[in-house]
């Protein structure tokens, strides 16, 4: 065994480095689940309930983030939004600088953009697994669609939608490490500029290792103990 | 690094009966103009062509040329898997415990600030930091970081705001020329070739944009920890290529400008 | 923004990727190929009544599922060496870079398969299994004629998904000098200054769009053959 | 009490009920009949506007509602007058007995908490279910959640409830709870009407008959008419196939 | 020709089978009757070795068994002399009708592919699906399925066929075509028990009719031994709730 391979000291500081990352990717992922949660769920009930034009615009814009690679996306939104926005801005005299904006909110718009497509899918297939009866059973005592939405249907469709959720947060999660492609001040990034120093790269990457780790385990035991409180009816049935 | 890695590097015997020994040599397949891939395929590059003439020099070796990106080569020169390393890489302290730096440096390099036209006055990093403005993201792996970091420790109260990136999502003289910042860092020749040359990508922008040097920094090849003897080779044979002309036209060749003029103005 | 976007960059780019796609394609296949093979013996460790066994399974999915993929490419591509070198004294630094990258995305893929492998199991009723053995066949024969052909329909459409991800993982293989399609992008913009990057990575997402488009609809085509048969699931 | 006129629906190409009427006296049962695919389970969707039917009236004390084209409103109103008991009972998974039977009257028709839940004991009390006001569906046996179904339309004190095949998910030994509940509730002077094929609870309860084949209506009369004296060939054609052969009915 | 000894089988703490014996001489139908829960199901898929019990013996003409410990080779001999009809069919839904049926004789019983086609097509002429050779499952009926599920067990020619409730997942309409069918595989002198809650048809085939409570036998006889003249209150009991109240029962 070398032990002049692996820097312990250096493994150790940079952990607490790669460890200072966690709130920014935190914020990202809570942010963008925030944005994201809404807008998957309406696109899913435009999906399925086939409304017409909107339908077919969610079928390609989950078709495209589905079908490209995340780097490619953050890449592609990173050059064109300020482009546009910035042409836009122009034509219309807004005086926006645009060019101060913190990448916090670009990571923001191109991860919430990510998750929505991605949780429209989740949403669907959770709210397929809802028996048409039970909204039929609320129509016939009398309640409103929106009622029977909140009160009956997405409480039984969050269950089964927890388990993709918890995946969806994780991939999320996961994904913001490439959050280092645009400056974002985020676990990945911090650790490689502690690494460049001294070229501890192998160090650096099992110290983003063990970060990343710790937080999807954590997140997976909270969707579990979340995933339980909310499916207490389904307790066993007693023969 | 470590001992066994040695003994795997390939030998070969040439027709006269001397052992050559073959050695890997790591480039950064996107560092054009120091180190690239050309249309057809070859290693090139100011780098890699200077490695070429070493090469020539030294008959008891072989050199195979690796293209990779950045990370790969620092931590293959590291672990072994390549005997050395080239990437337009600066001296700093702390790399010198993971790599051997040799006697001779291996070419020079001018760095310089990327800026508007109407910022032409910006002259060097102080003033830039004096003004205020803004600096594209610079990758974390490249040498560029560090100077701007080192500029930075050495003036506490007067810092250049610096942005860890990605090299592929920086385009540095769009973003200088959109507004998006209002300076990048750029090597000469990078600059050269994509404003100041015919055909080059922003040619357009020749009268908008500006390079304003402010540093010429010695450039080194990277050698294994366990590549002493490797190192000294190379040590003498550029010592002998350094009593010809042949660096000064590769670097007028890449970098359009003999940069050994200013040899005795580079700090480090 | 015209003067920033240059379409021509983009046309200029397709046809120096298109002899790149079959790589990209190779290395996704070799990951499905032993991932599957891998996914299928964490599958039935997490399946078997063996405590170790499935604690051995939910770990090991656990922790592919944490792991950010270009965390585990540069974990697998300097760890494997560098453990190789120190434990056994195996040099492995002239192995083609490619086979780290296979290394890695069979390790990801495994772990996605070995749960749609188990939940396709699951999925069909225990009553098949029972009847076919009230018929006189072996458990073999059971799981080979009627369990097997039944769970591969169950499992295909996650399977296209699954291939489709690879697929995408495989964009990052570029970051340890991997040239396969995006790594040929990488080389085109390096020798374009790293400029025009933008007009390069809309060609790339042209190519990976229509990639997985197709791919959904082969796995919606291969569903529809294999299910011959199944119910529908249309809930009446 | 109820009367609908001349519902008309089709399922594309298909029209299922071509033209029916039918009327209800206040605290009558009107058993409904008829072969599988004959159209009774979608006219009583049409009443409760679970299906919109294509043409058709419903009378409903004095609300008088189009069955194809009313208003959001009116269908509102219409549904909460009446209560429809599912084949599958459709409870509400998430919640327990006593809030499924509160839900209709807190949420629907804004009666305070407080008084909706005692309600809603009092109905399952009367469905003999006061054990189990905090169980989920899931930890209830089929009659007994097909009796907190029966409650939860009871509670709502609607001027009809609508049972569809109330019996027919069930075991057969959990069958005869279920019609002693519906035989009470009759008793008591509910209006309902019943889609069933349990004759037995046909002839001790049921008004009047309704014999149903191909989306009209066969036949109607009292119990005693349809299974004794039945005057078309296709009603007694049906009942020989139901009804066990020694299966010998008297009233 | 069948019998079982002493079975005993718990699952968990719960003793579900609490030592049966049962006995089928060639050619009988033997109707096992008893209150849900009562172990019925668990015996026959004891005997098939679709659980293993805790004790017990099998004895199935030559062929002596033990119901705990029997090798491979042995359960497999038992499956193929015995075959099962299941209550929710489970047909092999990747398979047509007369795959369904030739599966067992091909691969289960090398027979070659030829002749298993034409036992399986005589089969199914058997239960009357003639027509339906070549459909999937899922385009049958409830009762033409149950039916390829008989034509499935009657084509291995088997010893005994053993049946859990097999009309019992069917629409009331579809239940008399499967149990006259079964009827007609009993007259052909078939060994048969059955579990069933059809009283009619016990009355009608049965050689001998079992009484299942609490994992115990608690009363056996012929059908009017148990229907008319039952011995046991518990039989009485569970024969009251079951048959309806004016159920009148000849022999
Ligand atoms: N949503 C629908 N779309 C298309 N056809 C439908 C729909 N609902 C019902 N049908 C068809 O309408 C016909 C009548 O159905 P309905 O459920 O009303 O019959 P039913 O008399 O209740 O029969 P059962 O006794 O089997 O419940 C059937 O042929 C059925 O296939
Ligand atoms: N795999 C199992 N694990 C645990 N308990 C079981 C299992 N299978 C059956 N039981 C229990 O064994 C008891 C008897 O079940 P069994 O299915 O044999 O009854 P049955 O007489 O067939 O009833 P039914 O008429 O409802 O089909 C039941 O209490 C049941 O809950
Ligand atoms: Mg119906
Ligand atoms: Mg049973």
């Amino acid at each position: 065994m070398n032990s002049s391979f692996i820097n312990m000291e250096f493994l150790i500081d940079t952990f607490f480095v790669a460890l200072s990352g966690v709130p920014i990717a935190l914020l990202v992922t809570v942010v963008a689940l925030a944005i994201a949660l809404p807008i998957g769920f309406f696109l899913a009930l435009t999906r399925i309930n086939e409304i017409p034009i909107l339908n077919g615009f969610t079928k390609v814009y989950v078709s495209f983030v589905r079908g490209t690679p995340i780097i490619i996306q953050i890449f592609v939104l990173y050059s064109i939004l300020p482009l546009v926005l910035a042409s836009i801005f122009e034509r219309y005299n807004i005086d926006f600088p645009i060019y101060e904006v913190n990448t916090l909110w670009y990571a923001f718009i191109i991860f919430s953009f990510n998750t929505a497509a991605i949780l429209v899918e989740v949403f669907r297939s959770a709210l397929k697994t809802v028996n048409a009866g039970q909204l039929e059973a609320a129509y016939s005592v009398g309640l409103t669609t929106a009622q029977a939405y909140r009160r009956i249907i997405i409480p039984q469709m969050l269950v089964s939608a927890m388990p993709n959720l918890c995946t969806a947060t994780i991939n999320l999660i996961k994904a913001t490490s490439l959050g280092y492609a645009i400056s974002l001040q985020e676990i990945t990034l911090k650790a490689k500029v502690a690494a460049n120093v001294g070229y501890n790269y192998l160090e650096a990457y099992i110290d983003i290792f063990i970060v990343y780790l710790i937080l999807c385990i954590t997140v997976e035991y909270l969707f579990k103990v979340f995933e339980k409180r909310l499916s207490r009816y389904k307790a066993v049935a007693t023969a | 690094g470590n001992g066994e890695s040695e003994k795997s590097s390939g030998t070969k015997t040439t027709e006269d009966g001397q052992e050559v020994r073959v050695v890997k040599v790591a480039y950064d397949q996107a560092g054009k103009p120091m180190t690239f891939i050309d249309e057809n395929g070859n290693a090139t590059g100011y780098d890699v062509e200077v490695m070429k003439l070493v090469d020539e020099l030294l008959p008891e070796y072989e050199f195979e040329f690796v293209g990779t990106t950045n990370d790969d080569l620092l931590i293959g020169v590291e672990q072994g898997k390549y005997h050395a390393g080239v990437k337009n890489a600066f001296w700093t302290e702390e790399r010198t415990q993971k790599f051997i730096f040799p006697q001779e440096f291996l070419g020079l390099s001018s760095a310089g600030l990327v800026l508007k036209k109407e910022n032409e006055n910006i002259k060097d990093l102080s003033d830039f930091a004096t003004a205020g403005m803004t600096l594209a993201p610079i990758a974390a792996n490249n040498a560029q970081y560090t100077v701007i970091a080192e500029y930075n420790d050495a003036n506490p109260d007067n810092p250049v705001k610096l942005q860890a990136g990605e090299e592929f999502t920086v385009d540095v003289v769009q973003w200088v020329n959109e507004g998006r910042v209002d300076g990048g860092v750029i090597i000469e020749g990078a600059f050269k070739g994509q404003v100041l040359t015919e055909g080059g990508p922003y040619y357009n922008l020749k009268d908008e944009v500006v390079y304003n040097e402010f540093a010429v920094i010695k450039t080194w090849p990277l050698f294994n920890k366990n590549e002493q003897e490797f190192a000294d080779a190379y040590d003498k044979a550029l010592a002998e290529l350094k009593e010809t002309d042949k660096l000064r036209e590769l670097s007028v060749e890449f970098y359009g400008r003999d940069l050994f003029e200013v040899l005795d103005k580079v700090e480090r | 923004m015209e003067k920033y976007f240059d379409i021509n960059y983009l046309w200029t780019a397709l046809p120096q990727l298109v002899p790149f796609l079959w790589i990209t394609l190779f290395v996704a296949a070799l990951s499905v190929i032993f991932g599957t093979l891998l996914g299928l013996i964490i599958a039935v460790f997490k399946l078997s009544k063996n405590r170790f066994l499935q604690l051995l399974a939910n770990s090991y999915i656990t922790i592919m599922r944490c792991t950010p993929s270009i965390v585990l490419l540069f974990l697998v591509y300097y760890g494997i060496p560098a453990f190789a070198d120190s434990f056994f004294g195996i040099y492995l630094q002239d192995v083609h870079t490619g086979v780290f990258v296979v290394i890695t995305f069979s390790l990801q893929f495994a772990a996605m398969m070995a749960e749609v492998i188990r939940s396709a199991y699951l999925a069909i009723d225990k009553g098949q299994y029972e009847a076919a053995v009230s018929v006189g066949l072996t458990p073999f024969q059971a799981y080979r004629r009627i369990i097997f052909p039944q769970a591969v329909v169950v499992a295909l459409p996650n399977f296209g998904n699954g291939l489709i991800s690879v697929l995408q993982e495989g964009a990052l293989a570029y970051t340890i000098g991997f040239i396969d399609i995006v790594g040929k992008a990488n080389l085109i913009i390096a020798n374009n200054y790293n400029t025009h990057a933008l007009e390069i990575y809309i060609a790339l997402a042209v190519f990976y769009w229509v990639l997985s488009v197709v791919i959904a609809k082969i796995f919606e085509l291969l569903e529809k053959a294999f299910s011959k048969g199944q119910r529908s699931l249309k809930t009446s | 009490m109820l009367e609908i006129q001349n519902v008309h629906k089709s399922f594309g190409k298909n029209e299922i009920l071509k033209g029916v009427d039918l009327s209800v006296d206040k605290g009558d049962v009107v058993v409904i009949l008829g072969p599988s695919g004959s159209g009774k389970t979608t006219l009583l969707r049409c009443i409760n506007f679970l299906e919109r039917a294509d043409q058709g009236t419903a009378t409903l004390g004095d609300l008088k509602v189009d069955l194809h084209s009313a208003s959001k409103k009116e269908v509102l109103a219409v549904r909460q007058r009446s209560a429809f008991v599912f084949q599958n009972y459709n409870l509400f998974n998430n919640k327990t007995a006593i809030e499924n039977v509160a839900e209709g009257l807190i949420i629907g028709r804004k009666i305070p908490k407080e008084e909706a839940y005692k309600i809603a004991r009092e109905a399952l009390d009367k469905v003999g279910l006061s054990e189990k006001y905090d169980s989920y569906p899931s930890q209830l046996s089929g009659g007994q959640q097909q009796r907190v179904g029966i409650a939860r339309a009871v509670a709502l004190n609607p001027d009809v409830i609508l049972f569809d095949e109330p019996t027919s998910a069930l075991d057969p030994e959990l069958v005869g709870e279920v019609l002693e509940v519906m035989k009470e509730i009759a008793r008591e002077g509910t209006t309902m009407i019943v889609v069933t094929h349990e004759m037995q609870f046909a002839k001790d309860v049921a008004k009047k008959v309704i014999f149903m084949d191909g989306g009209n209506i066969v036949e109607e009369g009292t119990p005693h008419e349809i299974f004794v004296t039945p005057k078309e060939e296709r009603t007694r054609r049906f009942l020989r196939r139901v009804l066990p052969g020694e299966y010998d009915f008297e009233i």
